[in-house]
């Protein structure tokens, strides 16, 4: 049987890499994606210890991170697209002015 | 219900609603479905005879005698647009003097020919005619090069023939390349 | 151990058969669409022109496959593999029928390979997967117009999977079960769901129309304005691999709707389920080639509008009215 | 034994995938790198017997939210965020961070009494829909309601933001 360590091991590494993603990368694209990634690992961890814990709790906060994680994609593409239209910068070194 | 206000259409939104106009598309089309075909089974089973006017493979005519009609005016090869009518005349060994001159070449190059059937108009003697032949694909550049000899030959279809049928046909192929052969018995009309 | 083996061999067999659906089926698309438009169609490999997949197979295999210079080859090649996989994974939980018992052996079958508990999210989630291929395809070409077709049909995609989605809800809200052996066997004796939902049915197949990308909307490939769409730079085996995702698609929206709406197996029963079953699928992709050949295509606003302000609201509203009544 | 074997190989190719999305430079190949990713974290989500999770993970994210992102992408023209240069000399601390988050994470997740706790025998919880469904409408039914308002917000929020300016 796979411990419950190696789950969080593996969500971890993701949450790392993740979150070298977003202080490496200067491209908002990339960076979006790696805070999916990050949410993604948070889920990993939550559904693992739904499993070994046998409660239920941490798929229904899964099925929350799912939801709001969508909606922020949502939310900050539109933002991206305003921001492209307006400046057509992809880097956020380049977003600077709070006047859009 | 203010029907009456707005002069509401019940009739058109129930249309809408149960997409009665697309169903009757789908009827029409499955009528179709099942209708008769109109496609003609060419090359296998059936060919087109064309009308007479139609403007095909170029024949050479002899008058009743059998005596070639052409007298080597060269005023085809003058008319032709493309240049692809090659003609050589020369005397007539019997002697009777310029109306017996006869062509010594007559060649037509057909890859070059686009059929507008001037040389037709310009002969004097009605020799030339653009004939109905129009299964001209060839596996080889000679054999679009045709001489006097080849045009001599009377074409399949008659002269005389009115045209404009479907009849039954064979297809065959060998070395020179693809030939429909018709069967004038069996003759529809294509509408 | 001979469970395990029964699954791989119907893995093998459903993938099969599967991979062999679009020969006839590119035979019988042309013969409807010549004989609707008075027309022979395909006559002369073969006797009636049966032969002609096989002619159209081999020309695919031997053509040169040329990937344009520009484009991300990597990508670019991999697009219609990516295409495919989901189209041929939805068959994992579709069931054909009932169990049967194998004549020779006397052994019982499941003409399902797995009855899974998520089966119409499974189905719903995977099919989703193929507009991957589409994307890809066209943005990999490095070329306007297999672009434009990528762009389209990810925005139809989105729009349209949400009123396909909720056009089920209903479904699994009178059966109470998502998976799809539940839902036909809810069906059993002509409680057909389309007597039920028919404004489900509806959203269902219109939305479905969208998601498999058959006229009257198929805008990603749309020969009028965009050439061939997402795979006009695609030549030989890897534009085969698009039109085979196309009628494996075609085939499992056909199932789909057989199962969800029609019934699946059900019927009188002078003939056997499977051949119930077998019949309304065949006559679900008739009418989907039929349609294709009697209406022209809508323009891409109207498929927006078609699709944000008609089917979602309508699916929404049914939904409503389903909750309200089962209450 | 075979479910060790599993996880072996859904771990390394999420990690894999997921440093591919970090470290390429053409965003496209990014979300490819993410769609293997998340396809991973669902065969992982169904490995722990939360089959509805792992169809919610595909249906949404990687059949809707990454459509959304390459649909973006598309629209935006790439070839100048392709040049980027993406790890600066500056950054090296960032990097030096990272890996000693690495090293103790490791070391809290293998010294804690986490490492210990095995898979349960037979459990209560079958992770099945109704269950799921059951507690997400009558428990959890406010987080839930909040849930939907939220992305009621965001879809409004969406909409006013792709809008073309009035003026």
């Amino acid at each position: 049987m796979v411990p419950l360590s190696w789950y969080i091991i593996l969500s971890a590494l993701l949450f790392i890499i993740g979150t070298s993603g977003v202080l490496l990368r200067r491209n908002i694209l990339i960076i979006l994606m790696s805070v999916e990634l990050i949410l993604n690992s948070v889920n990993i961890n939550l559904v693992a210890f739904s499993y070994f814990l046998q409660d239920l709790r941490g798929q229904i906060f899964s099925i929350f991170v799912i939801t709001i994680a969508a909606a922020e994609v949502a939310i900050a593409l539109g933002i991206l697209i305003a921001l492209v239209r307006n400046k057509a910068a992809l880097n956020v070194d380049e977003i600077q002015t709070m006047k859009g | 219900m203010n029907g009456n206000h707005h002069n509401f259409d019940l009739k058109g939104l129930l249309k809408k609603v149960f997409f009665l106009d697309l169903i009757q598309g789908l009827f029409i089309t499955f009528n179709y479905t099942f209708s008769k075909t109109v496609t003609m089974k060419y090359p296998d089973e059936e060919t087109w005879i064309p009308y007479r006017r139609f403007r095909g493979l170029h024949t050479l005519n002899r008058n009743k005698e059998g005596k070639e009609l052409c007298v080597g005016c060269e005023l085809c090869q003058k008319s032709c647009p493309t240049q692809c009518i090659t003609v050589v005349p020369m005397q007539d060994t019997t002697g009777k003097g310029i109306a017996d001159r006869v062509a010594y070449r007559w060649e037509i190059n057909l890859l070059r020919c686009m059929f507008c059937g001037l040389c037709e108009d310009a002969c004097p003697t009605e020799a030339l005619k653009l004939g109905r032949e129009y299964e001209l694909a060839g596996t080889s550049m000679q054999r679009q090069l045709r001489t006097k000899e080849e045009l001599l030959t009377p074409q399949a279809i008659p002269g005389e023939f009115e045209g404009g049928v479907i009849v039954k046909a064979r297809l065959e192929t060998d070395e020179t390349g693809i030939k429909i052969v018709p069967d004038m018995s069996v003759q529809k009309r294509w509408w | 151990m001979i469970e395990l083996l029964l699954i791989g061999i119907k893995v093998v067999v459903v993938t099969l058969i599967v991979f062999a659906l679009p020969l006839p089926l590119t035979y019988i698309e042309r013969k409807v669409a010549g004989h609707i438009q008075v027309r022979l169609g395909p006559y002369r490999v073969g006797p009636h022109g049966i032969l002609q997949p096989f002619a159209d197979m081999i020309k695919l295999m031997f053509k040169e496959d040329i990937v344009p210079a520009k484009a991300d080859p990597w990508l670019f090649r991999i697009a219609p593999v990516i295409a495919m996989v989901p189209a041929f994974a939805v068959f994992a939980t579709i069931p054909f029928g009932e169990k049967v018992t194998l004549p020779i052996v006397n052994y019982e079958v499941n003409l399902y390979i797995s009855n899974m508990d998520t089966g119409i999210l499974y189905v719903l989630a995977i099919a989703g997967l193929s507009v991957y291929g589409i994307i890809l395809g066209g943005w990999a070409s490095n070329s306007k117009y297999p672009l434009l077709g990528g762009l389209r049909s990810s925005a139809q995609m989105i729009s349209y999977e949400l009123a396909l989605s909720f056009a089920c809800i209903g479904v699994v809200m009178i059966v109470n079960s998502l998976s799809l052996l539940d839902i036909v066997r809810a069906q059993s004796g002509w409680h057909w769901n389309i007597l039920y939902q028919p404004v489900g049915f509806v959203i269902f197949f219109i939305a479905g129309l969208a998601e498999i990308n058959r006229i009257p909307f198929d805008l990603p490939e749309d020969e009028g304005t965009l050439g061939a769409g997402y795979h006009a730079e695609y030549s030989s085996m890897r534009f085969a691999f698009f039109m085979l995702t196309e009628y494996v698609a075609m085939v499992s929206m056909s199932i789909l709707i057989v199962l969800l709406f029609l019934g699946g197996w059900d019927g009188p029963v002078f003939l056997p389920g499977i051949l119930w079953f077998l019949l309304k699928v065949a006559m679900l992709i008739y009418i989907i080639i039929w349609t294709r050949f009697t209406f022209p295509r809508y323009r891409y606003d109207q498929l927006m509008s078609i699709g944000w302000k008609i089917l979602l609201p309508l699916s929404l509203a049914n939904i409503l009215i389903t909750g309200l009544i089962i209450i | 034994m075979a479910e060790q074997m599993f996880f072996f190989v859904f771990a390394i190719l999420a990690v894999g995938s997921a440093i591919a999305v970090v470290s390429l430079r053409n965003p496209v190949h990014s979300v490819i790198s993410l769609m293997v990713c998340f396809l991973q974290m669902a065969a992982l989500f169904v490995m722990l017997r939360a089959p509805f999770i792992a169809v919610v993970q595909v249906f949404v994210y990687v059949g809707a939210v990454l459509v959304l992102f390459l649909f973006v992408i598309m629209m935006l023209d790439i070839s100048k965020a392709g040049m980027e240069r993406f790890v600066s000399g500056g950054q090296l601390w960032v990097i030096a961070l990272l890996g000693v988050l690495v090293i103790e994470m490791v070391l809290i997740v293998s010294r804690s009494r986490l490492a210990v706790i095995t898979a349960p025998a037979a459990g209560r919880l079958t992770g099945t829909v109704r269950e799921v469904g059951e507690a997400l409408f009558t428990k959890y039914i406010l987080p839930f309601e909040v849930v939907s308002l939220i992305l009621l917000v965001a879809l409004l929020g969406a909409i006013v933001l792709g809008r073309k300016e009035l003026r």
